[in-house]
């Protein structure tokens, strides 16, 4: 039989002032179980906490009510004082006659019957409360970190200097992912590469980080401090423990690929290092290319090759390590506008390129040197048209949302251009013009007065006349037709989610939205946390943004690894849902409905009415289980059940509200 | 809000299965707000709107509540990711089956109210007791009615032939 | 002494002003034994009703008593053994002979079950002789006579135009007397009288030995058989007349509850369970046996009579036809193994 | 209130009468041929060891009855006919005859589709089972197992189509290993004698006509099902979605509800059923037909159904074994109404 003990509180006359406290206190004595109930003034104060506890003793309560504010003001601060009592700190319900009663409620007659029942309701789910415990998770001091653009690298680096080991997995021969690419960066117009290459020197010699590239997660399983990492390093052909990284392979070897590094904008060859600052500074040999491992003949690099580093048996090798916590830092891709964008030639036209092709044709390691010529001929455009938000901001062919990195981009490839190609004239098709960031506002100010013309609106249509590609657009501002005769063309093309996002998203059980981009835990106040434990988001993997976002978001992810790994084991929910295997008949709907893949079916082996019956029972896992209660509702055998929201306890209180 | 002058004495009971995250800490927003809305609300809290089972709501009509409302965080902003959108596609269908059934649409209804709208949450409780008030009580069978008058310990009236269809014509 | 069946409406509405009159009728979806007026239409015709009558002596649901606390804080019970004065008009001779089986079982053999003792003593029966037996009766194989009803009050037969009323007890005879204002003292058989006096069904079955048999076949495979189409619903118990089996239960609010009790199947697994989840007869095997070895064996053993009467519902409504006079033919024809297991019964499977 | 709500009775709506239908020498022949085929592999598949009983139906006492028949032994499969009696569906006698080994079992399009609803609920695995698909023409009432009133019962000329038949939108079983029938059971191999498969978007006539009626009316109509019901739970038994191990009804921890037979109770049982299978229901009208009091469950089954199918855009149920419940899932372009 339990002994429940109900403390009314006058929180001062925030209670007492509309609920007769007395009379409350009186009725309650009358529920079923209840040994003792008192009032005080302010129960949430020491002395008030002195006297529960004093009462818990005395009276040998067993569990505990508390008329007073709302659970969610003070529920954790009396499952704190419990603990230091013999009662268990989930055997508490807090009625909450404050916020839900005294203070929306004048008649103090209605209020004190609503209090009445509230404390009815509360009673009666104490009585089937039961003692609820944590369980330690002990945690893999060791971070895994996908994708080496600068958002991993950032992430990688942060964490590897608190102190903890990291592991870098790039899907591409080196680091640097996109940022590395541009020429200069807006609004200081510092190189690109001189403030990323140190970066990915430091992430390179960083004794604690260990890189892969060329890599790829294969399979990720586990919990927040458990997680399984199965990650495919593929073949390089190139043993990087004795290659010097001199070279000489790369300039003696025959076959000639389009760059991808360039976009496509220049060659390299079938040995290669992606480009000159690339770390690891070791080239790979691009199987797809290569006359060697395709048809068996050629074999130069390995003939001029000093160290004999040349392995053409290598293949691909997959390892499982156990991490700690993941940041995910994959990043984005453009989106591919020749599919959408037929108006604009689809891809027809040489000379339309896209922003990142444009950063190539302005960098002096670039595919011209640094000159800006057009692709087709190479003659220097002397009337250049930039088309903002293609793929942005446009819900019927691309996205709806606003890559927001684009405006700046479009500035400053027009304040370069301008700079560079004498008696040049520049357009830039926008439909608005978001500057909002330091600095951000008078570089695009410059920009207009280094002369660029802005033109708002969209273009609709570019077509080949005369040698010119012709741009048909409207200036709504004047509200007449524009045509611009244009030598090339530059489309600020949208940012969307890289390939692996869906894939890597529902093997963690991170959401994505509905453009497929990783979900936060919160938007606001959980912007780097993801609603899986121990997952966390830098950079554009969660959406556009531009460098100096992404690292103060790498950082930000970096720190919360960094306060996970300074405990040694974290503690799990108390409150989470339990599977009745006796009930369970293996449907499965919980395992499909868990948003945090907390439920599998595993098989077991008992007698049953003295049979031995081996089956599939739902199991939870403790560190997994957010205590949401979907999965309950979905187990129609009613075999799962929520701990401290259990279906009795919520039956009892409808039937204590109705009927007692 | 006007009040239904037929019905006004009565006074119903209605249950709001409300989550922690959102519409429980709306109504505390309310609350701090002073904001005044009908005594005859009870919450029930739950950590989420996707942890009301169907079960519950027939439970609380078959037990005497005149009115039930589930209450969540608006889609898209579950503290769960999802269990909302599960909420809502079982009380779509749960709702649209009672009503089949024969309840009066009023007595059930689902709102999003998040943490921060504690007016909506004033303005749907207001709302939905007001609805309720002018329904009237819940009608039951006879067998719950008489286990209801509490106090009245006479005779036990079930002692006569339990025919179940006379039931249904005198409670007519 | 003949009630004409132009007056029978006026009868019944008369005594139906005096007592609680329950006649035969066909409801929307079923046939049951319904309160006569309130528009109820009496179906003479029917056989058997869907529903036995069974529940107006042991109802489906019957609040026992109530029990907690008075407002000064004592505890009380409550229960008051009262009920309305019943006629059943128009029962058949198998339900009748169902009364006496549930008779046995509630008010002999040292214990009395004032519940059912309560509505049996205000309870007369005015049974109604068969003169065509449906094709799934098959009372006279089990010892009954279609158109006799010993145990009835009154017996009714058809005489065409009237039916002939006898007055078999004190109380049939009492009723009749106060009524007899609407009794004709003619015994004329007109042209349409119907023959109830040598009434034969038309299905068959041998219970000869039968029970006898039974008694060691308790590990007969023949169990095994016919087990597997069973779906252990419980139609079968419900339409029984004869399946008395009960749980008791309550529902409790906060200071007072009801008792209740209520029937219960044997083909439920719940129905066995224990307290800490023991139950044995947990397999679907032990609780089909279980229902017929009761109808067939163990309740002849404690009672001398068989527990089926030929009804025919169960043939009607088993949703997989799961016949038992197949199975009584089954018996018959089954093989004894050869060192019969005489006596050995499972432990606790004689539940009445 | 004066009780203007329909009838509780499993009656056919106006616009989907329930058909009575000729038996005719097509259908025998057609039945004798199945009846034989069935047989010879019955005994081939016993012979082989690769099963270990056939599932199908058996003569009943009666004429014009049938009960399904378990066979194990390789010489008694001549007890296997088809018939237009075969009323039982068979799906869910696989998960008990199944403990003994591989199973084989007749299936119509109802079997079927209740085996894959079996195969997504986890309860069987398709190795499990061996299907001999049959063609069903639909199957007719037998009218000398019906309600006894005297004069007895002569037995009719045309039987009435089976309600659940008359609902049914796949005659042909959807999966099967093998398929017995030579020609499809199809309205023109039959002479247009039986009804065809019903079409998709009369599915759902019956419960248009109660949505039609007036709350009260809804409302008296739906009490007068639950106070005839008796809680037998054949519906349940009976049932290939409920395959749990202890019903709702019998958790008495939880006190969904207690034993007793009143409205309150019955009403829980009857709603809280429908919301347990609502989801998955394959349609096999199988609820129905075991209902002794003959209560039209497939009322309150089909409104779940329907309002699913129209909201969520979601495929007949148990069609095949992946498709995932739509109350299991969910889509963050789903209607809102509840803002």
């Amino acid at each position: 039989m339990s002994r429940i003990g109900v403390f009314v509180c006058h929180c001062g006359s925030n209670i007492a002032g509309t609920i007769d406290v007395e009379q409350l206190a009186q009725a309650a004595r009358e529920f079923p179980h209840v040994v003792h109930t008192d009032d005080y003034k302010y129960i949430c104060s020491d002395t008030g906490q002195q006297s529960i506890k004093d009462a818990i003793a005395e009276h040998k309560l067993d569990r505990i009510v508390i008329a007073s504010c709302s659970p969610r003001m003070h529920e954790l601060t009396f499952r704190k004082m419990l603990e230091s009592t013999d009662v268990n700190p989930y055997m508490l319900e807090v009625a909450n006659i404050r916020e839900q009663c005294s203070w929306v409620h004048k008649d103090k007659d209605v209020g004190t019957k609503k209090a009445i029942d509230l404390v009815k309701m509360a009673a009666a789910k104490v009585d089937h409360d039961a003692p609820l415990f944590t369980t330690a998770i002990p945690i893999n001091k060791r971070a895994l970190v996908i994708g080496g653009g600068i958002a991993g690298m950032q992430a990688a680096l942060d964490i590897a200097d608190a102190g903890y080991p990291v592991t870098l997995v790039e899907k591409e021969p080196s680091l640097g992912g996109k940022m590395v690419m541009l020429d200069k960066t807006f609004p200081t117009l510092d190189c690109s590469a001189c403030i990323c290459t140190p970066k990915m020197a430091d992430v390179g010699s960083h004794p604690l980080i260990t890189i892969k590239t060329l890599s790829e997660v294969e399979q990720i399983t586990g919990y927040v401090g458990n997680f399984e990492v199965t990650i495919r390093e593929k073949a390089k052909y190139v043993d990087y423990d004795s290659c010097t990284g001199c070279g000489l392979c790369e300039t003696k070897c025959p076959s000639k690929v389009t760059s991808e590094f360039n976009q496509g904008l220049g060659l390299r060859k079938a040995i290669y290092t992606p480009f000159a600052q690339a770390v690891p500074n070791k080239p790979t040999i691009d199987a797809a290319h290569c006359r060697k491992l395709l048809e068996g003949k050629c074999g130069v690099c390995e003939k001029v090759c000093a160290v004999n580093a040349i392995r053409f048996d290598d293949v691909d090798t997959t390892s499982t390590e156990t991490y700690g916590a993941i940041i995910l830092a994959f990043g984005y891709q453009l989106i591919n506008w020749q599919e959408l964008y037929g108006e604009y030639g689809g891809g027809l036209y040489q000379d339309v390129i896209h922003g990142l092709q444009f950063e190539r044709l302005l960098n002096a390691s670039g595919p011209t040197e640094g000159h800006i010529q057009r692709p087709s001929d190479g003659a220097e455009p002397k009337t250049l048209a930039i088309i903002k938000c293609v793929g942005s901001r446009d819900p019927h062919k691309g996205r709806s949302y606003c890559s927001r990195a684009c405006c700046m981009y479009a500035a400053k490839h027009a304040h370069q251009y301008l700079d560079k190609v004498d008696g040049a004239k520049c357009f830039i098709f926008y439909m608005d013009v978001r500057c909002a960031g330091k600095g951000y506002d008078e570089f695009y100010m410059n920009t207009q007065h280094d002369g660029a013309t802005y033109l708002r609106g969209r273009v609709s249509k570019i077509y080949e006349e005369n040698g010119k590609l012709v741009c048909l657009g409207e200036d709504t501002l004047s509200g007449s037709q524009v045509r611009v005769d244009a030598d090339m063309v530059v489309l600020e093309t949208a940012m969307v989610p890289a390939d692996d996002a869906n894939r890597i998203g529902s093997m963690l059980g991170v959401t994505r939205d509905k453009d497929l981009w990783l979900s936060e835990a919160h938007p606001k106040l959980r912007p780097v946390e993801t609603n899986s434990g121990g997952i966390y988001l830098a950079g554009t993997c969660q959406g556009p943004k531009d460098i100096p976002d992404t690292v103060a978001q790498a950082s930000a992810a970096a720190m919360k690894v960094a306060i996970l790994f300074n405990k040694d084991e974290l503690e799990s929910n108390a409150m989470i849902a339990q599977s009745n295997s006796s009930l369970c008949n293996s449907c499965g709907a919980c395992e499909a409905i868990c948003p945090y893949q907390a439920i599998t079916l595993e098989e077991i082996t008992r007698r049953e009415n003295s049979v031995m019956v081996t089956r599939k029972v739902s199991k939870v896992n403790p560190s997994l289980c957010q205590g949401c209660g979907a999965c309950t509702v979905a187990c129609r055998p009613g075999a799962m059940d929520l701990k401290g929201f259990s279906d009795e306890q919520i039956m009892r209180e409808v039937d204590a509200l109705c009927q007692w | 809000m006007s009040v239904v002058e037929s019905n006004s004495d009565f006074q119903p009971t209605v249950l709001a299965f409300c989550c922690h995250w959102c519409t429980y800490s709306g109504a505390d927003l309310a609350g701090l707000n002073r904001m005044n809305y009908p005594a005859n609300i009870r919450l029930l809290r739950v950590p989420c709107s996707g942890r009301v089972n169907p079960q519950y709501v027939l439970t609380a009509f078959n037990k005497g509540c005149d009115g039930v409302l589930v209450c969540g965080c608006h889609p898209g902003d579950c503290h769960y990711v999802s269990g909302n959108y599960f909420a809502k596609r079982r009380m779509m269908a749960f709702k649209r089956l009672l009503e089949y059934t024969g309840l009066e649409p009023e007595r059930f209804q689902i709102r999003w109210i998040s943490g921060s709208e504690a007016g909506k949450f004033r303005d749907v409780v207001t709302q939905v007791c007001e609805e309720i008030r002018a329904l009237g009580p819940l009608k039951h069978s006879a067998s719950f009615e008489a286990f209801a008058e509490q106090g009245a310990l006479g005779t036990v009236n079930a002692l006569t032939p339990a025919n179940k269809a006379e039931e249904v014509v005198e409670n007519d | 002494m003949q009630l004409s069946k132009e007056r029978v409406d006026a009868f019944l509405a008369e005594l139906n002003q005096a007592v609680r009159v329950y006649v035969p009728a066909r409801g929307e979806a079923v046939s049951s034994f319904a309160r006569y007026g309130q528009g109820t239409e009496p179906a003479f015709d029917l056989v058997n009703t869907d529903m036995p009558p069974k529940d107006m002596l042991f109802p489906q649901t019957e609040k026992m008593y109530r029990y907690g606390l008075d407002d000064e804080g004592k505890p009380f019970v409550d229960a008051t053994f009262d009920a309305d004065e019943v006629v059943l008009f128009g029962v058949r001779p198998c339900d009748m002979r169902s009364i006496e089986c549930m008779d046995d079982v509630f008010l002999t053999r040292g214990f009395i079950d004032e519940y059912y003792e309560t509505r049996r003593q205000k309870l007369t029966t005015f049974a109604l002789a068969c003169t065509a037996p449906a094709p799934t009766c098959f009372c006279d194989s089990m010892g009954l006579n279609a158109g006799q009803a010993p145990a009835a009050d009154v017996l009714l037969k058809d005489v065409g135009a009237a039916w002939q009323l006898a007055a078999q007890s004190e109380k049939g005879a009492a009723l009749l007397g106060k009524y007899k204002g609407f009794f004709d003292e003619s015994d004329v058989q007109d042209a349409g009288a119907k023959n109830s006096d040598s009434v034969s069904c038309t299905l068959k079955v041998d219970m000869d030995g039968v029970k006898e048999k039974l008694d060691q076949m308790f590990d007969h495979p023949l169990w095994e058989d016919i087990t597997k189409k069973c779906l252990t619903c419980g139609t079968c118990t419900y339409v029984c007349p004869t399946c008395y089996c009960f749980d008791i239960s309550q529902s409790n609010r906060m200071k007072i509850g009801e008792r209740y009790r209520c029937w219960d199947s044997c083909m439920f697994s719940v129905y066995s369970e224990m307290a800490g989840g023991h139950n044995p007869r947990a397999d679907k095997l032990s609780r089909v046996r279980q229902r017929f070895m009761h109808k067939l064996c163990f309740f002849e053993d404690r009672y001398g009579k068989s527990l089926c009467v030929g009804c025919g519902r169960c043939i009607q409504k088993c949703p997989v036809a799961l016949d038992i006079s197949c199975l009584i033919d089954d018996i018959g024809a089954a093989e004894l193994a050869p060192v019969a297991l005489a006596g050995e019964k499972g432990a606790g499977d004689g539940k009445h | 209130m004066t009780d203007t709500a329909p009838s509780i009775t499993r009656e056919q709506t106006a616009r989907v009468q329930t058909a009575r239908v000729q038996t005719t020498r097509v259908h025998t022949a057609l039945f004798a041929e199945v009846t034989q085929k069935l047989r010879l592999r019955a005994k081939e598949l016993l012979e082989s060891g690769e099963v270990v009983s056939v599932i199908g139906w058996e003569a009943g006492r009666f004429e014009n009855q049938t009960t399904p028949a378990f066979i194990t032994d390789a010489n008694k499969v001549d007890r296997l006919i088809f018939n237009e009696y075969c009323a039982n569906t068979l799906g869910k006698y696989v998960l008990s005859e199944k403990l003994d080994g591989k199973v084989a079992v007749c299936v119509r399009g109802c079997e079927s589709r209740g085996i894959n609803r079996m195969i997504s609920d986890n309860q069987l695995k398709r190795s499990e089972v061996y299907l001999l698909g049959l063609p069903c023409p639909g199957m007719v009432e037998s009218p000398e197992v019906s309600h006894a009133s005297e004069p007895s019962h002569a037995p009719e000329a045309s039987s009435k189509l089976l309600s659940k038949c008359a609902f049914c939108t796949h005659r042909q079983p959807v999966v099967f290993d093998e398929y017995l029938g030579t020609c499809e059971a199809t309205d023109e191999t039959l002479g247009g004698l039986i009804p065809k498969p019903i079409d998709p978007s009369e599915r759902f006539s019956d419960v248009e006509e109660l949505e039609a009626l007036s709350l009260d009316e809804r409302n008296a109509y739906f009490e007068k099902l639950y106070n005839n019901c008796i809680r037998c739970y054949a519906c349940r038994e009976v049932c290939p979605c409920c395959t749990c191990r202890e019903c709702f009804v019998d958790q008495a921890r939880a006190g969904w509800q207690g034993k007793q037979n009143n409205l309150e109770e019955n009403r829980f049982y009857n709603l809280t059923r429908v919301f347990h299978i609502g989801d998955r229901c394959v349609e096999c009208g199988e609820c129905e037909r075991v209902c002794p009091m003959e209560l039209p469950l497939m009322k309150i089954n089909r409104k779940m159904v329907k309002d699913l199918t129209t909201l969520f855009s979601v495929p007949e149920a148990g069609l095949d074994s992946e498709t995932i419940s739509p109350l299991n899932t969910y889509d963050v372009a789903d209607l809102e109404e509840y803002l």
